[in-house]
């Protein structure tokens, strides 16, 4: 994981220098494509450095029980753990599972909202992972409706 | 993934939580929850800096123009509307009226505008302002004057249409919108007829839809109960948009505008 | 069409001489203006073409019963439910069921006839746009009454048998034509306007009736 | 060019809470158009927050954010007529940055 997560940090420090150099607009972010393209839960977050995630009482997620339509459904995704560093939010049965990372600084509170896309009904997780690259998750199961008149 | 799944079976308590709650509750817990954060505010913004800047073949502000309370008058006018203007000869919704503007004051043609399809070009412009100029009137009550023959009769036509059955299904507004606690699926359906349907139903158009992340005006709304009635393609602005618009609007008196609203 | 609304001058005119002191026009003449209003602002789109806003008998005269709010009289409603009734025809094959897991999906689908569907794609029934029909299925209106336990209810245990004839074939008839029972139901005519073809009436009579049916567990 | 943002920003006790609302398509990358074409995602995937000038948050986001997107958070130690900006940059390169007062 180590080596993972220091060549992480050494690949943004180079897409930081090439970007300054405005030459190679791809490289403006740091973007973790491996992760975003991740299908299941476990391999999103190992790509964002974190271990298998456990679950724990002091990460939470909030959100509806039925979502009206699966365009837009409201989470929240918080912790009370010390030491984190991201949190992610997932939907497992979303093509790719991570929906948002946020990355924590000490200006901040672990508590972030945000909304989210499902084309189905799913359990949906909100994961902290910690400064030494362990991860703790909270879930939600959301159904979604069909609504409207169908047509 | 397996591993989160076993790991995670104890969880399965909580859907006993669920199952208590009933799926109404649920639903209505899932629209409070994006109450706050309507990005119909995105479009209000926009409407907004619309209205003060200059354009069109005139190069002109609609700050003068004449939404029924006198020339440049916003606050208020939506719960008005639609009235009937003495400059045109007929009675106008929000979007008919903003089209004569664009037209008199920017030199937009407002036929080209009625003719091009929603979301597009000029039509996004007005459905923006419309949204801003709602906006101005939020928490007002509805108040559309029956003082005019031209919006009495309008009134009347309304009337005529909301229960008019017709296209394959044999639908009519009135199928859907014509008693009290009803439900389309999970979606209540407003009795139009009466406040406070006809206030909360009405008055919440111009609104945000979720399902495909599109502003909808009053025009928009009502096309699209068309097309979900299987009747032909009304007219943008048309006469029969119109007037029920002055039906729907005159039923919702007294009733508190919260357009624009955030809708499935 | 739109230079009609356009062209304020002439409507003017005639606003000014009859503004504030005329009394409304009678209801005979608010009724021809609303069918040369309807006539004046629909153009036809897709399969909605322009004759689906000239309502038939039936349609029109239910309309002014719900706009009055006057009930039409028995003898018109007599009449109305006989032309209906005349409009059902039993199955070509004599057999009123298909296949419940197809009757589900058509149930659940609330496309078809509209300006954006295509003329020739497969219909949906919008049943549950109306009626809870399975336990299963959360998202139901309720518009119309339950139909969850609907062949159940009424005793069908096998549904080709002599007891079950007459609901089975009332039921056929209320999806084919529901006005032949009730002059003014807001049901669509399923089976009569060409909304559902006999096979799909078919296999929704399965999801109602057939005792295998998730319905009726 | 996109958009202006709606930020709101209001502070209560020492800490303040942002809300902003973005002007964004957010294609999955899941649709189809008319002809069977897979419609290619196009999606912010950068988020920055600043308070004063200074970096407090970054996030990534993918295609699965919700269109014209939602974002809400907390600022420690911020109070009125500090300054709140957001950045957002897409797949495209194309990037806007709005500021607003706390209140």
């Amino acid at each position: 994981m180590q080596t993972r997560r220091e060549t992480l940090k050494h690949s943004a420090a180079v897409a930081s220098l090439l970007a300054a150099t405005g030459l190679f607009p791809q490289y403006v972010q740091a973007f973790e494509k491996a992760a975003f393209d991740a299908k299941t839960i476990n391999e999103a977050v190992k790509a964002m450095g974190g271990s298998a995630p456990v679950e724990s009482k002091e990460v939470t997620i909030t959100g509806p029980d039925i979502a009206e339509n699966g365009a837009v459904v409201p989470f929240g995704a918080s912790t009370s753990l010390p030491n984190v560093k991201r949190v992610l939010l997932l939907v497992e049965k979303n093509p790719s599972a991570l929906v948002a990372m946020f990355n924590v600084s000490p200006d901040v509170e672990v508590n972030f909202a945000t909304r989210s896309k499902m084309g189905q009904s799913s359990d949906v997780y909100a994961v902290a992972i910690t400064n030494d690259g362990k991860a703790f998750f909270a879930k939600k199961e959301v159904k979604v409706t069909l609504g409207g008149c169908g047509g | 993934m397996k591993k989160i799944a076993i790991a995670l079976g104890l969880i399965g308590l909580s859907a006993f939580a669920f199952a208590e709650k009933s799926s109404t509750d649920s639903i209505a817990e899932y629209r409070q929850m994006l109450q706050d954060g309507n990005p119909a505010d995105l479009f209000e913004a926009k409407g907004e800096g619309l209205w003060t800047q200059k354009r069109g073949p005139k190069n002109a502000a609609l700050e003068k123009c004449d939404l029924g309370k006198g020339p440049g008058v916003v606050k208020g006018a939506w719960v008005e509307l639609p009235r009937y203007f003495a400059d045109t000869g007929r009675v106008q919704d929000l979007e008919s009226r903003l089209l004569t503007c664009m037209q008199e004051l920017q030199g937009f043609s407002a036929e080209e505008i009625a003719k091009t399809p929603f979301g597009k070009d000029e039509q996004n412009n007005v459905t923006a302002l419309a949204t801003w100029v709602a906006a101005e009137s939020k928490g007002m009550k509805f108040n559309l004057s029956q003082s005019h023959i031209e919006e009495r009769k309008m009134y009347e036509v309304g009337k005529r249409l909301f229960f008019m059955r017709g296209g394959s299904h044999d639908f009519a507004c009135a199928t859907c919108h014509a008693q009290d606690d009803k439900r389309i699926r999970l979606q209540d359906l407003p009795n139009l007829t009466k406040n406070p349907g006809a206030g909360n139903g009405f008055g919440a158009w111009p609104a945000y839809r979720v399902s495909n992340g599109q502003m909808w005006g009053a025009q928009l709304r009502l096309n699209d109960c068309y097309r979900q009635q299987r009747f032909p393609y009304p007219l943008f602005g048309s006469e029969v948009t119109i007037a029920l618009g002055v039906y729907m609007g005159v039923n919702g008196k007294g009733g508190e505008t919260v357009a624009p609203a955030i809708k499935r | 069409m739109q230079s009609k609304f356009l062209l304020p001058l002439a409507v003017l005119a005639v606003s000014v001489l009859t503004a504030c002191t005329s009394p409304l026009p009678s209801s005979a003449d608010l009724d021809k203006l609303t069918k040369d209003i309807v006539a004046r602002s629909f153009r036809a789109e897709g399969q909605a073409q322009l004759d689906r806003v000239s309502p038939d008998e039936d349609n029109l005269l239910c309309a002014q019963a719900d706009q009055t709010g006057v009930a039409i009289n028995e003898k018109l409603a007599t009449a109305i439910e006989a032309r209906n009734m005349q409009t059902i025809k039993a199955p070509a094959d004599g057999k009123f069921l298909g296949d419940f897991k197809e009757g589900e999906k058509i149930a659940q689908s609330g496309s078809g006839k509209t300006w954006t569907d295509k003329a020739d794609a497969a219909n949906g029934g919008n049943c549950y746009n109306c009626h809870q029909i399975s336990k299963e299925e959360l998202s139901y209106g309720t518009l119309g009454p339950s139909l969850y336990n609907y062949g159940k209810i009424r005793g069908v245990a096998n549904p080709s048998s002599p007891e079950s004839k007459p609901i089975v074939e009332y039921t056929w008839g209320k999806i084919m034509n529901p006005r032949a029972y009730n002059a003014c139901s807001s049901m669509p005519r399923f089976g009569h306007k060409g909304v559902l073809t006999e096979m799909q009436i078919k296999h929704v009579m399965a999801l109602l009736l057939d005792p295998a049916s998730p319905v009726n567990k | 060019m996109a958009d202006p943002m709606r930020i709101r920003a209001q502070a209560a006790g020492d800490k303040a809470t942002v809300r902003v609302l973005m002007s964004h398509e957010m294609e999955s990358g899941q649709r189809k158009d008319g002809t069977g074409k897979i419609i290619p995602a196009w999606h912010i995937q950068d988020v920055t927050a600043t308070l004063n000038g200074k970096t407090v948050l970054t996030a990534e986001w993918g295609p699965a954010v919700s269109k014209n997107p939602f974002l809400q958070f907390t600022i420690k130690g911020a109070k009125a007529g500090d300054k709140v900006g957001i950045t957002w940059k897409d797949n495209k390169g194309d990037t806007r940055t709005d500021e607003a007062t706390v209140s």
